[in-house]
């Protein structure tokens, strides 16, 4: 008995020297961290609605949800330039999530792909961006197309697929697609 | 004369994938380029490193019977501040690591040398036999990472080193490449034994 | 009286088989798909399958000249893997694909475990699967390969795609109406009725797919031959045929259960070179009569699951490569009854 | 394969017949040699003890020596004459055994008391097994084994079936066949002697049907006698000759793993032995002589010879014009099962079906190749068994694997290693692996 406190006692004291040093560092890291992800959201935003200022951007929500973002020419929320948001589509072996922006009318502004995990090599290729260009060149032959039309060759639109990667491409303009209808609908909801 | 013995054993005579084939799983899972090997091996070695300090500092007060629950706590406790430092400093390599940096903690290098070194020895020697190890293990991932990198995108850092004909073999940076890449290199390391051996 | 006589062990006469004579007739009966493959999709096709053997041939020679052993490259064995690794790819593949495939089934996929005979799977569908996996653009674009007098999926609008591939894309459609307009559904049956019209054409093999894989009737040919020479049995490839057959026309259908339509999912893809040349194999596939029964049920059923719910559309080359990895198991659990004893193990 | 014919049994093999060197050569007595050697173990069982010394004078059918147990048979003197040794001589299974070596002195002078028994028919069992044995008789097939040995069953196994092997189912020879279409009478009469001693209920001849003329004198001799027995034509096959496979192809039982015959109430003798018996019982005359069949490519002139037992291999190749210039390899028996001779001065024994000579060329194996796993073994196995892993077992001194997987079921008969495309000698490795497994046994017991 006398023992097993002992041993007891010496684990909890390790394991509390322990837990506070990792608080005191999650302490250093945390703001960090989180300003790691803002950053990565404004990035994003600034590709997504390229011709809105970050501090113009600014997001809707339902309770703590964030449905859409809202971009003006000024943070004065003046000029409507239009929306960002994101979609989620299932590729070939991951969830494909992407920024997008589209216009009032509902023409794509600009993309950027947030996450992906698919075949390095092929699906991957989504993010590819050749050689003298600056951005990948398959999300951007989705700029200035309605986002509520936009499909790859294979299923009769101008979106040109990656070869070999059909599931991947298919996934991306599928999940626009439906992203750009559940906005419609977060918009017409009263806020 | 047994400090630079110590050292040196992790690297080639004692290396921890290429001769005691410890820590497979994170060298097969994330030496498919340069630059995710070099981050895991410099994390590892950051980990061992300190695990075995203060392993050797503390193993004399430690009882044998909760050694294990122990070490794996010192272990555990480096590896989250890895994670976190790595989250907060370098998002893009954590981003690529993803599962593998929170899988330090049961990469059987670390606990090894805990049982098998800092268990038994000063913290001077268990400094120098983690860092030597620590590197031996990066040395080996670099090795895998740099094979896997330039012949299955024909990169090096990110960085094409081939002409824009090559047409990369895509399996090499996919999982049955890194089998295929340690199966030989173990193979190589071998029959260099073998060969020396006669 | 002082001449020495031979002494061995009985038994004193043999028959005439011999690895290489078996090795040669298999190569033989192939000869029939090559001249098709050459008359459909011209001399390129030639040159794919020369270049696969003579790569073939060369590894192994060359391994095992650095591994200071025999060099048995005559029995026919590197010939015979490198054909059929070259009956596996695409006519429009670059002409260096299959050398460096064939390098890699015989160097990993068969000298690594010790050469003829020890190799675990079958060499040749390693070599297609390391392709498949490195190269996947060249190994799944057929757009290039049209056959002479036909088109790549037998249906004449249609030019892309082989018969599996269209017959995916077609099930996808009608499997998940929700998702796609009348008209595409509409032009999905009509696809579907077309694939089943264009069955002769399938038998022939003016249609697109790999080089060896696409005539039906001249690999059956060659595989009559092997039967009657006894050198393949009935049991593996009609088991693994008519598992593909029976469980493709219970799921195969777009229409629910038993709508499939058995004989072109025989037909189509690479189902009879698989099941008649490959699935066959002598070293990888187990020795027993109830083993050599499951295997080809085994790889019948992975077949037609790859087809019907899995990424790919075809399925032969990976169910034999699982299968091959379940022979020794198989082998264990079959063992024959020893006559006048009890069933065992 | 799966379709069994009941007049066959699974497996096998159709090697070359090779039979039509000798099938229409009569049998013709071989001229008696300088010097006969009879060896004290031509049996299966404990050898037999020496009764004559050095000097004593002997004639045919004198015994020489007498039983060593009750698994054992006495030899008899195949030529009248004087013994000049009694040392170790070279033996055709292999290695110098004890042997009496009688000079011939030409006179052919045969023993008082061998002649024709009227009353024989009115012996009891007892007194037909006891002429059976002190007859010398030993299975003729080429197993030798004591025939008295199998007319005593343990009272605990009845014997409804007595099965006369005539298949002869091994390339080559032609000894059994020309035996039976020369002495039907010989063969039924021995037959006849054999059930009644056996109490059999039903009786049974099994030829392959590449001998109908043979089936045909036979089923004639039966009628002609009036006895109950039938020839069945048997499926052309190796080896259905061998005792479980013809059981299995004739009456459609299977004699159990490990087991024998008997269990299932059934004996199997060769036709040779049935004459043989006929011979003991009604002549008290002992097993002198036998027909041989020499054949092959390496003979000048092969013939059917009725060879006294112990002529030595050389005098009975004279016999035939000798060897030609590029013989290569002896065997004693048949090409599937027989032995390969090292020294042609061992003697016949009686369990010599056959002395084939083979070419040169014939002789050399190809080189063995690594196995391919064709599975072509398994296919030929009459037993069931899985060659290939035995032999691998074997190979790698995995004797308990072999063990379960059943090597001491193997029958040797040499269908996997005739059929095998590596040229791989299964048996040898096999045989290696049952005697491995048998010492074992013998250990632990």
């Amino acid at each position: 008995m006398k023992e097993l406190c002992k041993l007891g006692g010496l684990l909890m004291l390790i394991t509390t020297i322990a837990a506070s040093a990792l608080a005191g560092i999650y302490n250093v890291t945390k703001p960090r961290i989180e300003a790691q992800k803002a950053l990565q959201l404004e990035r994003a935003l600034t590709i997504a609605l390229p011709s809105a200022p970050r501090e113009a951007i600014f997001p809707v929500q339902d309770e703590d949800v964030i449905l859409y973002y809202v971009g003006y020419k000024t943070p004065e929320k003046k000029e409507l330039i239009g929306y960002a948001f994101v979609s989620h589509g299932s590729g070939y072996s991951s969830v494909i999530e992407t920024m997008v922006g589209v216009d009032t009318l509902g023409n794509i502004l600009g993309m950027k792909v947030l996450n992906q995990v698919e075949t390095p090599g092929l699906g991957t290729k989504v993010e590819e961006i050749r050689h003298g260009d600056d951005a990948p060149w398959f999300t951007q032959q989705f700029i200035a197309r309605p986002a509520g039309q936009v499909a790859v060759d294979k299923d009769g639109g101008d979106i040109q697929s990656i070869t070999g990667a059909t599931i991947s491409s298919r996934a991306l303009t599928k999940s626009v697609v439906a992203a750009y209808e559940k906005l419609l609908a977060d918009k017409a909801k009263p806020n | 004369m047994s400090v630079v013995r110590e050292f040196t054993k992790g690297l080639y005579k004692q290396n921890p994938v290429f001769k005691q084939a410890l820590g497979l799983c994170p060298t097969l899972a994330v030496s498919n380029s340069v630059e995710s090997a070099l981050g895991m091996g410099v994390a590892v070695t950051f980990v061992l490193l300190c695990s075995n300090s203060i392993i050797s500092l503390i193993h004399k007060i430690v009882p044998a019977k909760i050694r294990i629950p122990i070490y794996i706590v010192v272990i555990a406790t480096f590896v989250t501040i890895v994670d976190l430092s790595m989250a907060g400093f370098l998002p893009a390599l954590h981003k690529t690591l993803g599962i593998f940096v929170p899988l330090i903690v049961v990469n059987c290098i670390i606990l090894g040398r805990a049982e098998a070194f800092a268990g038994k020895n000063g913290i001077g020697l268990s400094i120098v036999d983690g860092l030597g190890m620590g590197i031996g293990f990066t040395i080996a991932l670099l090795l895998l990472g740099t094979l896997r990198e330039f012949m299955g995108n024909g990169s090096f850092m990110g960085i094409p080193v081939m002409n824009p004909g090559f047409e990369p073999v895509l399996i090499m940076i996919l999982p049955p490449g890194a089998f295929l890449t340690i199966g030989f290199v173990l193979g190589f390391f071998n029959w260099l034994e073998n060969k020396r051996a006669k | 009286m002082d001449k020495k006589y031979f002494v061995s062990s009985s038994p004193h006469i043999y028959a005439q088989d011999s690895i290489p004579k078996i090795m040669y007739t298999v190569i033989l009966t192939l000869v029939p798909a090559a001249i098709g493959s050459i008359y459909f999709f011209g001399l390129r096709a030639l040159w794919i399958i020369a270049i696969a053997a003579v790569s073939a041939v060369a590894t192994e020679a060359l391994l095992q000249i650095m591994m200071k052993r025999p060099v048995t490259v005559y029995d026919g064995s590197a010939i015979l893997t490198g054909i059929l690794l070259a009956y596996n790819v695409a006519p429009s593949v670059p002409l260096w694909l299959p050398a460096v495939g064939s390098f890699f089934a015989i160097a990993v996929g068969k000298m690594v475990f010790g050469g003829l005979g020890h190799n675990p799977m079958n060499p040749a569908l390693l070599g297609r699967a390391f392709l498949l996996a490195s190269w996947p653009t060249h190994m799944t674009i057929f757009s290039a390969a049209v056959p002479k007098g036909g088109t790549v999926s037998g249906i004449d609008a249609i030019t892309t795609a082989t018969p599996l591939n269209v017959l995916k894309a077609a099930q996808e459609v009608l499997r998940h109406p929700q998702n796609f307009s009348p008209a595409q559904k509409m032009e999905a049956s009509e696809a579907i009725g077309q694939l089943y019209d264009s069955l002769r054409e399938l038998f022939i093999g003016r249609i697109g797919g790999c080089i060896g894989e696409t005539s039906t009737l001249l690999l059956l040919i060659g595989a009559a031959f092997l039967m009657y020479k006894r050198y393949i049995g009935w049991k593996i490839p009609f088991t693994y045929v008519g598992t593909v057959a029976l469980l493709s026309w219970i799921f195969g259908g777009a229409d629910g259960l038993f709508s499939g339509n058995p004989i072109f999912h025989v037909l189509s893809g690479g189902l009879i070179l698989g099941a008649f040349y490959m699935a066959t194999d002598m070293v990888t596939t187990p020795i027993t009569f109830a083993g050599r029964v499951y295997f080809g049920v085994g790889c019948g059923v992975i077949t037609v699951v790859i087809r019907q719910f899995g990424g790919y559309p075809e399925g032969v080359s990976y169910s034999i490569l699982l299968m091959n990895l379940l022979t020794p198991l198989l082998d264990r659990w079959t063992r024959p009854r020893v006559f006048g004893g009890k069933k065992t193990g | 394969m799966g379709f069994m014919s009941s007049k066959s049994f699974s497996g096998g093999i159709h090697p070359p017949a090779s039979k039509k060197i000798t099938e229409s050569s009569s049998i013709v007595k071989c001229p008696a040699p300088p010097a006969v050697i009879i060896p004290m173990q031509q049996h299966i069982g404990a050898p037999a003890k020496p009764i004559v010394a050095a000097g004593d004078a002997v004639r045919i059918g004198d015994p020489v020596s007498e039983s060593g147990g009750f698994v054992s048979v006495p030899s008899h003197a195949s030529v009248s004459g004087t013994v000049s040794a009694i040392e170790a001589r070279p033996h055709p299974l292999g290695g110098k055994v004890l042997s009496v070596v009688i000079e011939n002195d030409g006179q052919e002078k045969w023993r008082d008391d061998i002649g024709f028994d009227a009353k024989y028919a009115e012996l009891s069992r007892k007194e037909i097994i006891n002429r059976i044995q002190a007859a010398g008789l030993a299975g003729m097939g080429g197993a030798t084994f004591p025939t008295h040995v199998k007319l005593s069953p343990p009272p605990d196994k009845k014997i409804d079936t007595l099965i006369l092997n005539g298949a002869e189912c091994e390339p080559y020879l032609t000894a059994d066949h020309r035996l039976m279409l020369e002495e039907p009478e010989r063969i039924i009469r021995g037959m006849e002697i054999l059930f009644k001693v056996l109490g059999a209920k039903s009786g049974a001849i099994g030829i392959e049907s590449n001998k109908m003329d043979a089936i045909k004198v036979l089923r004639q001799k039966i009628a002609e006698l009036n006895l109950p027995f039938k020839v069945y034509a048997l499926h052309v096959k190796y080896p259905q000759g061998a005792e479980k496979q013809l059981i299995k192809a004739i009456i459609n039982r299977r004699v159990p793993a490990g087991g024998l015959p008997m269990d299932i109430g059934c004996v199997v003798h060769n036709v040779g032995t049935a004459a043989a018996v006929y011979d003991a019982v009604a002549y008290r005359r002992p097993l002198v002589e036998r027909v041989v069949t020499i054949t092959g490519a390496g003979i000048k002139s092969p013939k059917n010879l009725q060879v006294p037992i112990g002529t030595p291999f050389s005098h009975v190749f004279n016999q035939c014009n000798g060897l030609t210039q590029d013989a290569g390899k002896i065997i004693m028996g048949g090409p599937m099962m027989g032995l390969a001779q090292s020294d042609i001065e061992a003697p016949v024994i009686k369990g010599t079906s056959g002395l084939l000579v083979l070419t040169e060329k014939q002789s050399r194996r190809k080189q063995e190749l690594p196995c391919i796993s064709c599975a072509h073994c398994v296919d030929a196995c009459p037993m069931g068994l899985l060659p290939k892993m035995l032999g691998q077992f074997v190979k790698h001194e995995r004797f308990d694997d072999a063990e379960s997987y059943h090597v001491l079921d193997c029958i040797e008969c040499g269908s996997c290693a005739f059929v095998c495309p590596a040229n791989i000698n299964l048996v040898h490795w096999i045989k290696n692996g049952k005697l491995r497994v048998m010492q074992k046994r013998k250990k632990a017991n």
